[in-house]
Order: structure tokens, then C-alpha cells, then sequence
């Protein structure tokens, strides 16, 4: 029962395929850039990108046309505004028009936790007084049948494929992640296929007691990328590179220029390593 | 010592409104800045809860996003998203909510999805979030945003998160307890009036007339019976406050 | 907001009322005997006893006359065989009748999980084929309003009192359990009131990242109870005592027994240290 | 070497069932001591998940409460106890439940928790524990019991868990998939008739006639058309299971 590590590019054309679902993961930290740009290497279309928090890298798949639909809850640049590539697909639908499943933090939380523990889906408190469940089929409420209260119900999220960046795996293929952990357990759970990418891949995992640790057996691919949560951070390892997040405002202002500098960075880059070296220089 | 600048003093009046020892979940931005900046005043013993799962943090820097390392390190402990969702907002230990928003209305609604129509939008905002559940389920919730035509509206575009809804027992019957106590902007601070829950002035900063604050609101505003006037900040919350953007921005400095 | 320690005497005396529901956790490991001691010391009545697995400890709790009602779905003496002082309740109302709440172990966790959630009740895929449905009106069954499929339900535990042993607190109260963690994060933040004993109190608690830990201000009492959970384990301290645990076949097989034991060792002894110096003689 | 114990033949006849690399969700008692022993000889990459939240435990003894520290050290992860049944058997992550009972009927179902009415038992047995769950979601069941004629019968005073609830396509109208495929005991192995779902004899054990298991179970037995006899059990197995048995009564009397 051991996973053996392979290479990303390879991971990507083995497990994601155009039209599939893809969940990437990663509140803040430990976010899987390094494969967002591998479909977008790959020019992977139609997918269905799923995440709490499409931040950068959904921007950059969204507007390289990787995307026919979001399942999300904030669409932001954390602490700096707009997601440029988001608003003009959603806005003028440019690259293509995109369809969106948009829940709430508490809701898409939970169904991710319904996904993973194999229920169709979550019972929250949650939408009271908001305008989303008008327009949103996936939010309804039902009746407790024992104190008759109204609660809110969203449907599980069982991704095709839930991508995650972690810390550390062993030989063996057990994943460990630690600091904030999001939802990333929760995905790899309730998704079909699980790609985990990891900073290093070491003899002994270490794990701390009750640790957030994936057992070989229920990951389909490691891949050994280090640095591969950049420009976010994997906590003891590096920080977030807050400048780079500041820069991609003005990057991402423009179609042209969005383009040619994925065209530069990404697209122009064999893997993410080269694109780090790039970018740099 | 430099005199504050209408943003100084809207951090300063909302982190005063934060008690100690509460529990607060905070949003990102001048929300975090004011919670953090209660923490190293008056209220040291308030636990700051984020989104990221983080519980108890005491970050030394501003984070940038909602779940910086910084928060990680310095929190009393670390929870998954669920977790922190279900069993810390949902299961009822959150006081304070604190949150900004695009819009916010006459009944202290809030906006954060869609300026215009939801399917065609004249401006698509980055959505909900975890304000939905926060402005549901804390026990209280404080509100900061800049005073503007376009933001302080009559009725939101779109409900995001709820206030008082249509105002009068509107969010109490339908279900919710709570409700947002206070808005507090760069021009003052305005309340939901007992019993209509219509937004009324009961505070201005010092120098702002209601003139100033009536051209900056988008609805026509009704003032408390007794409007007092901000009490200024104190020099030990203004070098606070300035030391800890201080402290932040030679931090981002030195990481770029 | 941090909680001070006082004695175990003191916190059943403050915390624990005839009548309340009280909930007694560690699954197997940690538990909280030296609390249950206690509350038979102090002579409590009519209380609900809440807790998946009540061996030893609710078996003394019951044989004492304490509880009015079980909330449970596992009753047996691990590893070897009966309860005798639970079956004599259930069976011959000695010493008295024993209303029983019975569910199983996915459900009763999933109810905590609910009860620390704030939610009404708990949705699981549970009981399908089984009588217990029919012999316990907390368990139900509603329909999933995006499949229809058929989900059973079971109503939140919200206990007044969760008690719990931890290894270990520091001096502000923040509580850090680890190994086998149960469902003790769950009570603690389900119940209206929560004390929990540990191993020791400590300067800095030094958690490793994700660990379980309750902070203190979710905490209304913290004993200091070397040696709580014996004649179960804290892991990292002690082991389980297996010699007790079957001496305690013998032990409680006649109510006259039973009564000379508890005697003697409980209401003959000041507190817990008492107990297990006279045992050890 | 001792020639094997009836016991010792039902353990080893229950380990060979256990395929290398699945996932087993293991009860306490004869089952773990099976799910073990397979994990010692031919299946050392068997994953055991115990209810305690230890995953991947590897146990050195046979651990006598499912929540030995033995248990916790020797895992890959643990989790607390409502993730293993939300996540990891709800979730379908588990291959084979291992389930032992004090009744098991014709039709495979089991029994845990009365021996009489339910409000008026003659015996209160300890009650569900996870074995409603386990038998319904595991992909596969597979059931250890001694045989006797009160253990084995025509159907149990109550069902704690389902196998084929009343036969045929019942536990598929019912909405649950798989179902025991094996029920093991110190006599032989049974198994579900294909269509009826009816309990027979597929296998004894050496030495075991007909009438003795016909004598020991109370229902009128039906035997496959080929019943096989028992492999003797090999020196390998019986030596790792006799070691095993022998480090865990060392340690307990060491401990005591």
C-alpha cells in the first residue's frame, strides 16, 4: 500500500482531464500553484474549478480559458481587491463565459466534509436573511424533525480531482501538513482522485501526535515539488511572498498583459522550477 | 505628535467598541486592524478568531491575507476550516463579529456579491465568504466602512450577509438573533434606532458636520437625540495604532 | 481569560447538580475516573449519564445509585464480557430503574459533533436494517432534499456537564490532550459546563501544530489529578492497568461485593490519591 | 508442534479471508487477533482501522480494549472518533468490517444487544457499538462466532446490525450494498446462498461432520453442493499466531 512518487506533469496527464472537477485547495497556505500551472501547461478545458478562496490561481486558470465553471465562496485578492481575470469572465465572459456555484465559507466548508464523510449533503445554520439562496439551487432548507427548525442544506462536493500542496511525504507516500490546514483533508477525502505535490519527500514523516497526516492508501499521485505552494508559503519552510501577491495586480489589469506574461512565464516555462528561476531573474 | 488622519480614527472608535476578553471574528483589513489594535490597548485578553481556523492569535504584523503564518504561530491553537465554521461561529462562542463590506444599508445589510444584477453585474465583488454565517450567528456585530453615497445605500444591490433585513423585528423573524450593533465610518458612528432597526447617527468625529455626513450617505438620515462627538484618540491608541502599521510595513519591506 | 485550578472536590461540588445530564468521556483512553469517584463521594442523584462506552465508570456511577437514565451505545466490560451492575439496573432495577437512550458509536459522535456545532441534530447513514430505530424515538429518518435518499437522523447531545482528562493544562488553562483524542474536544464545546482533569498543570503547554488543544476560556474548571484516568491509560504517563480492569469481573458480579468494594475504597477514601494509595496496599 | 485448537483453526481460517491490501475495520476480540494474524503472515500491507481512531495500527501484541496505547503508537495517523466513522467508514473507505456478536441468523444478521424483548431482557447484552455502521457500509462483512445452537440461530431476538435483514434482495431494497459474505466459526465457514441469501455450509473444518454442525446451529443447516474441507492450517500460520498470543500474554503479565 505505498504510493511512489512521480513527476507533476506526469500526475496531471494521468489524473486531470478536460471536463473533469477539480478541487485546489489551500486556505491561505500551502496553495497548489505549482499544478494550477501544469493544466494550464497542459491547456486542460472545460474543467470545473472547485475552492473556497479562487484566489490567484484561479485567476490565472480562469483567464487562460482552462475553465467553463467556479464553485467558490470569495473571489478576492486577499488584501488588495479584484480579481481581474475572475470579474471580466464573470463580467464580459472573456475568455469564455463562466458559470458559478457560489455558497458561502461555512457551506462549501461543510459540504466538503459531507463529501468526504460520503453523505449527499450538509446540514448548516446558515443563508438566513441572504439573497444567495435565491439564486443558488444548491442552498435549500429543510425541517429538523425533532424541534422543527428551519436549517440551511448545500449538496456534498465530491471532486473528479482534489489537488493539495503539503509539507512533507514519506517513502511510503503518507502525506503530512501542518499550520493552517483548511479544508485540504476534507478534499482529498471526498474527491476521486487525489494529486499531493509536497515540498520534500523524506525516510521518516515525524508526524506529531494527531497531526494532520493522509495515509498512503487514499492518494493516487505524489509529486516532489519544492517551493510549489509559491507565491504562498508552506508554513517552516518558506514565507508568503507578499510582493509577488501585490503585483499581480497590476499584471493581471489587462487582458494583453495578463497573456503575454503567462504566455512568458507559464506557457514559456517547462516546469515550475524554471518558472521560479524566470521569474527571479 | 501628527493629528489623526479619518482613518486612524475609525480603526481607533471600532477597536474601542471591542470588550475585553470577548471573542471576536475578525475579517480581514481595518476589521483585523482594529481588533488588533483593542489587543494592544485596552481589551489584551480578547481572542481574535480568523477564518484560516486560526484561534487566539496575536499577530505582531498585520497579516495580509486571513491566514498569514504570522497568525498560525502566535494563535492558541490551529483548527481546519470546517472546524472552525461549525464548531466555533455555528456553535455559538463568537461575541463580536467584525466586518467590512462593498455596501452597506439603511438596515445595516450588507453587500459583498454584486454591484447591479446578480446574473449581469455592473461590478462582480469577491462574494460571501464566511460573512453570511458571521453576521448570522455572532453575537454582535460591528461594521466598518468609509463613508460614501455609494457604499452607505438605501438598500443594498444584494444582500450578502443580514442586518436588520426590512428593519422592525424583520431578522428576528426570520429566525436570527443578534444584529449588528454599530456602523462606524470615517465620519462617525451610526446605530440601529430600538425599535424601526433603521441606521440613525449617535456619534460624529470631531470637525465633521451633518451636512458632511448627510452628502455622504445614500439615504436621508435621521440623527440619535443626542449626538455626541467622538472622544479623540488618545496618544497611547494613535502610537499603537501607528506602531503597528509601523512594525507591518518594515516587515512587508524586508520580505520583498 | 484564563481559568485558575481548584480541587476536584470543589469543581464536582460547583459544577455537578442531582438531575443534570452529565457526560463522562475518553474512548478506552483518558478517562475520567477520578471524576466519576468524586461524584459518587458526593453523593449525587438522578443525573444522566451521557458516554459511547460506559464501562467501569458508569457501571460504579450506576451500581451507586447516581443515574436515572443512560445515554449510550456501547455497554460491555472491554475485553471481557458483561457490566454486571449496568445489566443489574437494566435487567432487575437494582438499585434502581435505569431508563437507557440507546444509539451507536457513528451516531452518538456524530450527535456531539452536532451538539459542539450548534445544529439541532446530526444526519448520518446509520441504523438502516436495524430494531434500534424502532425501539428509540431519537432516532429517525428524513430525506435528502437534492438525492431523496433516505438519511437517518438523531438529535444533538448538548450535555449540562462534560467532564474529561487531559495530560495536560498550562497555567492560563488551555488544555492539550493527545493520542487517542475520542470525542473529548466534542463534549467539552457541546456541554454547557466543562471541567476537566489533568496529569499536571505546566508553564507552557507546547503543543505541536494542530494538536488538540481546548483553550481555556472554553473551560470551567481545571483539576490537577495525577493519576486521574486509572485504571485506564494517559498516554505518554501510565499505562492501562489491566490487572483492575478484570479484577473488576469479580468485583462487581454480586451486589454485595460491589457495595463492600465501594465502600471501602470510594466513600471510604478523601479523594482519588486516597483510593489508589489504599488499593496498592 | 501442538496440533491447532478448534479456536486456534477458526482465527486462521478468518485471516486467510482477509485480502492483502484492503482496508479492515476490526472489532475487538477473535476478530483483531484474525485481522492481525493476516497482517503476519500474508497480508502485511492489510491497513487495520480501529474505532478508536487508530489507522493503520500494527500492533506488536493483541491489544485487550480497542483503544490500547499499542494501538495509537503504532499508527499511521489517529483520529478522533467521530472522523473514523464520518470519514473513513461512512466515507467508503473501508474494504472488510470484522465483526464478531452473540447471535448471527440464517440470514446473517446480528445480534449485540438483548437476549429476549428489547424493554424486558432476559440478557442485556453491551449494545450496537459501531457495528450498525460497519456491517452497513464496509464493502464486505465477515463474521467470527463459536458455533453453538444459541449463538446460531433461526433468527436473532434483535437486529443490532444487518446482514440480509429477511433474505433475497431485502438488504438491497433496504438501500445498503454489500453484506457478510462469510460467517466463520470453530466448526466451519458459511456463506450466503446466492440468491436466497440463505446461511450454508461451504466449508468445515477437519474432522467436523455434518451432524456435529447441523447439532450445534438452530436452524435446519443446508450445505453447498461442494463443500470443501479446511486447508490445515501451516506451521508459518500457527507459529505467528501462537508467538502472537504469547507476547500478549507476556505483557500483560509483565504489566500486572
Amino acid at each position: 500500500m505505498s504510493t511512489s512518487s512521480i513527476s507533476l506533469a506526469e500526475a496531471i496527464r494521468l489524473h486531470v482531464s478536460d471536463g473533469d472537477s477539480v478541487a485546489l485547495e489551500g486556505f491561505t497556505h500551502l496553495i497548489p500553484f505549482a499544478a494550477g500551472h501544469e493544466i494550464i501547461r497542459q491547456r486542460r478545458r472545460d474543467l470545473t474549478l472547485v475552492r473556497l478562496t479562487p484566489d490567484l490561481i484561479c485567476d490565472q486558470l480562469i483567464g487562460m480559458g482552462c475553465a467553463k465553471k467556479l464553485v467558490f465562496s470569495w473571489g478576492g485578492h486577499p488584501g488588495v481587491g479584484s480579481l481581474h481575470r475572475f470579474r471580466d469572465a464573470v463580467e464580459k465572459a472573456w475568455p469564455a463565459p463562466l458559470e458559478i456555484d457560489e455558497r458561502s465559507h461555512a457551506a462549501m466548508s461543510a459540504a466538503y466534509v459531507a463529501g468526504a464523510a460520503g453523505l449527499p449533503m450538509a446540514v448548516l445554520r446558515g443563508f438566513v436573511g441572504s439573497d444567495l439562496p435565491n439564486h443558488n439551487a444548491n442552498i435549500r432548507f429543510i425541517e429538523c424533525p425533532f424541534t422543527q427548525e428551519k436549517l440551511a442544506a448545500t449538496p456534498a462536493i465530491n471532486p473528479d480531482v482534489a489537488i493539495i500542496h503539503a509539507q512533507k511525504a514519506d517513502r511510503q507516500g503518507n502525506v503530512l501538513l501542518w499550520g493552517i490546514v483548511g479544508v485540504q483533508k476534507e478534499i482529498a477525502l471526498a474527491a476521486t482522485r487525489c494529486i499531493v505535490t509536497v515540498e520534500e519527500i523524506v525516510d521518516k514523516l515525524e508526524a506529531p501526535p494527531n497531526a494532520c497526516v493522509l495515509p498512503a492508501w487514499t492518494i493516487d499521485a505524489i509529486c516532489e515539488v519544492p517551493g510549489g505552494a509559491f507565491p504562498s508559503y508552506a508554513h517552516g519552510y518558506y514565507e508568503r511572498d507578499n510582493a509577488a501577491y501585490l503585483a499581480w495586480d497590476a499584471v493581471s489589469k489587462s487582458r494583453e498583459q495578463f497573456t503575454a506574461w503567462m504566455d512568458q512565464h507559464v506557457l514559456g516555462t517547462e516546469n515550475f522550477a524554471e518558472f521560479r528561476h524566470q521569474l527571479a531573474s | 505628535m501628527k493629528s489623526p488622519t479619518r482613518t486612524e480614527i475609525m480603526t481607533i472608535v471600532a477597536s474601542r467598541l471591542l470588550g475585553d476578553g470577548s471573542t471576536c471574528f475578525v475579517g480581514i483589513g481595518i476589521p483585523s486592524m482594529a481588533a488588533n489594535l483593542a489587543r494592544l490597548t485596552h481589551a489584551p485578553d480578547v481572542v481574535l478568531i480568523y477564518e484560516s481556523g486560526t484561534i487566539g492569535a496575536k499577530p505582531n504584523i498585520l497579516p495580509l491575507s486571513i491566514g498569514d503564518g504570522e497568525l498560525a504561530e502566535t494563535a492558541d491553537t490551529v483548527v481546519s476550516t470546517p472546524e472552525i465554521f461549525a464548531y466555533w461561529l455555528q456553535g455559538g462562542r463568537v461575541d463580536v463579529g467584525f466586518l467590512g463590506a462593498a455596501q452597506v444599508d439603511k438596515f445595516a445589510n450588507l453587500n459583498s456579491t454584486v454591484i447591479g444584477e446578480y446574473q449581469t453585474p455592473k461590478v462582480r465583488l469577491p462574494g460571501a465568504g464566511g460573512a453570511p454565517e458571521i453576521a448570522a450567528l455572532a453575537k454582535d456585530t460591528l461594521i466598518i466602512i468609509n463613508h460614501d453615497p455609494r457604499k452607505l445605500v438605501e438598500r443594498v444591490d444584494f444582500i450578502t450577509s443580514p442586518g436588520y433585513l426590512d428593519g422592525g423585528d424583520a431578522r428576528k423573524k426570520a429566525g436570527l438573533k443578534g444584529g449588528p450593533s454599530a456602523v462606524i465610518t470615517d465620519l462617525g458612528v451610526l446605530v440601529p434606532e430600538v425599535d424601526s432597526k433603521e441606521l440613525i447617527v449617535s456619534q460624529v468625529h470631531a470637525g465633521v458636520t451633518r451636512d458632511q455626513i448627510q452628502e455622504a450617505t445614500g439615504w436621508e438620515l435621521r440623527f440619535a437625540d443626542q449626538v455626541t462627538e467622538t472622544e479623540p484618540p488618545t496618544e497611547l491608541e494613535l502610537t499603537a495604532l501607528r506602531q503597528l502599521l509601523e512594525r507591518t510595513e518594515a516587515s512587508r519591506r524586508q520580505a520583498s
